[in-house]
């Protein structure tokens, strides 16, 4: 699942495993190393805890200057990082939940996406606002929401939701040397995934997606946890014959589409996987841009698997069956290659079906993948 | 600290402390067992305030909460089956399961709501405040917060409203000096949180939020104003938290509260202020003691008790009330 | 233009002229006037302007408790509206320009939305936030925003976008009458179109589209001020012996397909209408459903018409382009029927191109349609 | 009213406020010609706060307005021709047509953007000081608001946090007691804005927004308690209005401000009292004003033939810079 578009670091590349966690808290470290007018910024980010460990160390290295607490005041800090952004620094704003980055979506959307725009250039705004977007554990309806597609639908934002932790490291390189606000978008059941990453910095970029299994038979469109989720399916339906090819957006705006398209063209069929809600969400966005742009492919119509319509709950009892997992990727792959010799869909359900308990993240993904 | 108050009852606001205590350490004490899964930012240590305060509410009155309401919804007289079961994802919660412990409710007890955005609730507790003014009822509502609160823009616009409408709502914040890990010093500038209050135009109280003389008596002053037409009040109430911010034990570990010592903590608990002014003005004895302790021990044993036998709620109903009829 | 689904009035039912913002308005007094507990709270309810004149007259008739000015503090007043829903009243709100709602979305969505949800129906938030986009006379990127789809996006709202006077005042009343927070957005452009309006109060529902000019050749799924372009562009097609099926959609959450679905079974061709961003936007949720539902009947890949994805320009130079209009429509159709022969797309262009300046409304529109 | 300052340069001043009336009279008078394509916010009557604060700043200092800012870019030395290029939307304009009257910058002066969400701009001039701050550079950051942007949270989510970092922002509240046509009183209890301010530790100074000498006098001295490390400070200067909100004309017949009279105007002009000063203690003649407003005149004149002469901007450009290299 290593980019292929990674930059070629000139010197031998020492090569760790380490988890998606880890790997941003590389990014952060390296670049406010190498860049002093890189800083973070955050409920958190200074404290004992340090954001699930993503920010661990920073404020002893670098100090609380450019580790700095904040209060609680989303919106008023958005703008205050803004001010920075557009003074000489690069902050790295960090909410633990993209729930409270609500309040900030003023400045978010009002300021940071259009203040290059209005002022012909004359300013840039390089933020990076880190948001965590998680489930499970009885997080409920304010604390587990998905909205990625909020801040996909604004020109002038860029939003990113890696899935490795090779692309967590070069993501976050890239967002923070970027010169326009950039949502990192980082899926918490993600933290302790391993992969492989190299120790330099290097950098991905913010607009490619990523054909990270090959396959003929159907194409799956996803991103952040949903890709793991599909390649415990994707494996598991190949032993039946089915290879289905996955597709890691990584960015959700710019979308990068043409992946999609090129492999639908060989599969004909589209199955789109989103961790958020259906109605006007990313998952819509790439069913419209392939039904424009890939439509005479098409075999039959595409097929998305969404989180259902209403908020999260929080007993156990009633999220198990809210969030769709390798399961119900199985079911949906089943329903379109729609070949039950093949694919007798009850067997490879059982086999990709959880067992441990579904509000935590699944101990049988660790990676690498 | 005053140590007799004619016009507190002493007795009950003790009983209503310990049960909030002791519900709180139950939660405490199983929580490992890995059944309550949703976060529990247990309020030990703080029982003072939402007793204190809650002591001259009527059921009409209503109450907001924020994400540490265990006490809160206690306080109020919500029912404690309820809220166990909540905890524990069982259909007879307060919620059906919704919520956990972040959302509690109790309509009939007046408990109108707890959510865990912080600040979430406060303008919620100015709207219903101006709607008993604009029904000329004479009820009040109440919004507890904590610090860390303070520092939302909502708390300012909500104050600010208040202040306009003269609307009957009282601010509670309940001054921990902690938001998660940070201290106040890392949030905010020295000045005092209720001096902006008062310059609001609010109504403004301040005393030691562990001790309920002082806590009921300002409260039930700022109340009596705001039943009478005096508009909205603040009260700021110091405190100390126990536990870690989330979860279910002491984290004197980590190291962010260097004065942190079982001392300090005993130094400040509200209940043992409560026991000695028992044991001294009201002539308590041990008996009267573990009396009150057994009576207590048995409502929250009896609330688990009726959550494990309740049933979890039923998974095709998990999107009902999306949508009101 | 009228609904099949109005409410059938016992008594004979006196139907004048009235344009949108008088529609509007009416409904509005009709319902303060039967119920005591709708209220209407917003910057400038209860000025000298009275919101574009929607709330003329009401501060007068209702007092300033029921019709009240509100200090500059969105989400804090939407906390208040909230407070006030649950206690008895029925608030609307209102935003002169939906770019400041951006400042109130943590209540919305993280309060409003969630509510009755979270707390197993014990509560309701019957709020309607009135909510007004626009664009033209150098509004630019902070005051021209068509943002419904972040709203449409979230389970728990309902948002809807009338077109005409007679849904302008139907559902209004439904929206006030409705047990759930109701984004009610109202195109600035389309307060002076005129059409037949009822004088006794009348209902509207809240979640279906309308089919408003029938036609075999082609699916047009539009709604809000995007429609009237519509009907521009269909007239004159309709010289040229295309038949343009027009379905004013109404409502963008939720989004009833069903119509959509029924005219692409007879057309086989799909072009969507926006007022905003295609980005995951109503554009997208449209075309998605479409392509899952209608596959089969698509005869070619559907298209879809919405504003360029960059912020909007102030200098009128820049904005006459921005805006997509019937020209963009025919232009669209013609694309999609193909048909040179029958289509002299120029001819049919210049027969619709306005002449007027294009940064207001079209006086050309008047209604009733 | 000081009527002599030694401290303080009235020409340059008296200049920096006429250049101001000038060019929104010449606005206002040409806008019914329909080729200013957008909203424009006057600032007339209030020129004496944007001339005075900035007569303590130099160039590197910023300010940062909002959408009545007109003045503000004026009075920190913006170029007055790519303001009324922009405000006819020519390719000239300092935001190249993109912005209109609401949005303005001239980074050259030193005067860093001005848009018309209200408060959007307050927390940048916080981040902007605290990049100062941190730089160690001894510059200030402005920002203008009105009195209806103290009801907005964001402002004492900004003050709050300028206090606490001792950021050397200065918030400059015009009060003119008007938030579109919804007076003071409608929106705010009674009790003062500064007062606010001071409770949340900032450094506070009141005055008479009307008066050059005041505004400047005060203004200077928050700009230097800034500067030298004072943290944050609060300038609130009560003023008044003179057009509509927005639009270029009076509108005394909609009737919502019933003391406005023409003579109302006049006894608050800003103008006319540094034109007593100059006249009683500068000596300054008849000859001395006319040839002043020559000037002035000449400048505005030319503003607006320069963007007479200046292109449109080229349509195909429109969706440049929506993302920065
Ligand atoms: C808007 C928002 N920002 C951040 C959080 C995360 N959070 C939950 S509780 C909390 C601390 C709040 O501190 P305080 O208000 O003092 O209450 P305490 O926990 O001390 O009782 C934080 C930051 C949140 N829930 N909502
Ligand atoms: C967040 C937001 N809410 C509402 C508006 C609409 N609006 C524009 S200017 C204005 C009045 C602001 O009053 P004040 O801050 O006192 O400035 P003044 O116009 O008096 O100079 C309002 C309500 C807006 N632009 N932004
Ligand atoms: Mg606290
Ligand atoms: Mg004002």
């Amino acid at each position: 699942m290593q980019s292929s578009t990674m930059d070629k670091a000139k010197t031998p590349t020492i090569i760790r495993e380490l988890n998606f966690g880890e790997a941003l808290q590389e990014a952060q470290l390296q670049t406010m190393e190498s860049d002093k007018s890189v800083m973070v910024i955050g409920e958190g980010v200074a404290d004992p805890k340090s954001i699930f460990r993503t920010t661990e160390g920073l404020v002893e290295r670098f100090g609380p200057d450019r580790v700095t607490e904040m209060p609680l005041a989303e919106n008023g800090m958005t703008g205050v990082c803004i001010g920075l952004s557009i003074n000489g620094f690069r902050p790295i704003l960090v909410h633990q939940r993209i729930d409270f980055a609500l309040l900030s979506l003023d400045q978010i959307i009002n300021n940071a996406a259009k203040l290059h725009y209005v002022f012909d250039g004359k300013v840039t705004v390089p933020l990076v606002v880190r948001m965590l977007i998680g489930r499970g554990w009885g997080q409920g309806p304010q604390h587990a929401q998905s909205l990625q597609s909020i801040f996909a639908h604004i020109p002038g934002l860029k939003v990113v939701m890696p899935t490795t932790p090779y692309d967590a490291k070069g993501m976050l390189n890239s967002a923070i040397k970027d010169n326009n606000p950039v949502m990192f978008i980082e899926h918490r059941w993600l933290y302790n995934l391993k992969g492989d990453v190299p120790k330099e910095p290097y950098l991905v970029p913010l607009d490619k997606a990523n054909v990270v299994r090959k396959g003929r038979d159907i194409t799956i469109a996803t991103y952040s946890h949903m890709t793991i989720e599909a390649i415990a399916a994707a494996k598991e339906l190949a032993k039946h014959g089915v290879e289905v090819e996955i597709i890691d957006m990584r960015c959700v705006r710019p979308i990068d589409i043409d992946p999609v398209l090129a492999s639908v063209k060989n599969s004909g069929l589209l199955l789109v996987l989103d961790t958020g809600w259906a109605s006007c969400g990313v998952s819509s966005e790439i069913m419209a841009r392939t039904a424009e742009s890939a439509f005479q492919h098409l075999k039959k119509p595409p097929k998305r698997i969404t989180l259902p319509d209403f908020p999260a709950p929080t007993a156990k009892s009633l999220t198990d069956d809210y969030y769709p997992d390798a399961e119900t990727i199985v079911q949906g792959v089943v329903s379109l290659v729609d070949d039950e010799q093949k694919l007798p869909s009850k067997k490879i359900c059982e086999a990709v079906r959880r067992t441990s308990l579904r509000d935590i993240p699944n101990p049988a993904y660790v990676g690498p993948f | 600290m005053k140590s007799v108050d004619s016009t507190i009852d002493l007795p009950a606001l003790y009983h209503s402390m310990l049960r909030i205590r002791r519900a709180e350490e139950a939660i405490a004490n199983r929580y490992h067992e890995q059944q309550m899964r949703c976060p529990v930012h247990l309020c030990i240590g703080e029982e003072a305030i939402a007793v204190g305060v809650c002591a001259s509410l009527t059921t009409p009155d209503v109450v907001y909460g924020n994400h540490r309401s265990h006490g809160h919804y206690m306080a109020k007289g919500g029912d404690l089956n309820a809220m166990i079961a909540e905890i524990y994802g069982k259909s007879t919660g307060c919620c059906g399961g919704r919520g956990g412990s972040m959302h509690l409710i109790d309509n009939t007890a007046g408990f109108a709501g707890a959510v865990p955005i912080v600040g979430g609730t406060v303008p919620l507790a100015v709207g219903a405040g101006w709607s008993f003014k604009l029904k000329e009822e004479e009820r009040v509502a109440v919004v507890f917060f904590g610090d860390g609160c303070f520092e939302e823009g909502v708390l300012h616009e909500a104050m600010n409203f208040a202040a306009l409408k003269k609307i009957p709502t009282i601010f509670v914040c309940e001054n921990n000096g902690m938001s998660v890990y940070t201290p106040l010093t890392d949030r905010q500038p020295v000045r005092s949180i209720s001096g902006i209050a008062r310059a609001h135009g609010l109504g403004v109280y301040t005393g030691d939020g562990n001790d309920i003389f002082e806590v009921a008596h300002l409260a039930g002053e700022a109340i009596a104003q705001a039943r009478s037409g005096g508009g909205p009040q603040f009260l700021e109430f110091k405190t100390y938290r126990w536990f870690g911010h989330v979860g279910h034990e002491f984290d004197d570990d980590l190291g962010y509260r260097p004065d942190e010592t079982p001392q300090f903590r005993e130094d400040r608990c509200p209940l043992k202020r409560a026991e000695a002014a028992l044991s001294q003005n009201y002539g308590w004895q041990d008996g009267d003691f573990s009396a009150i302790e057994q009576r207590v021990k048995e409502e929250v044993e009896a609330a688990f008790q009726f959550t494990f036998d309740s049933p979890e709620p039923n998974p095709n109903t998990s999107g009902d009330h999306t949508y009101a009829e």
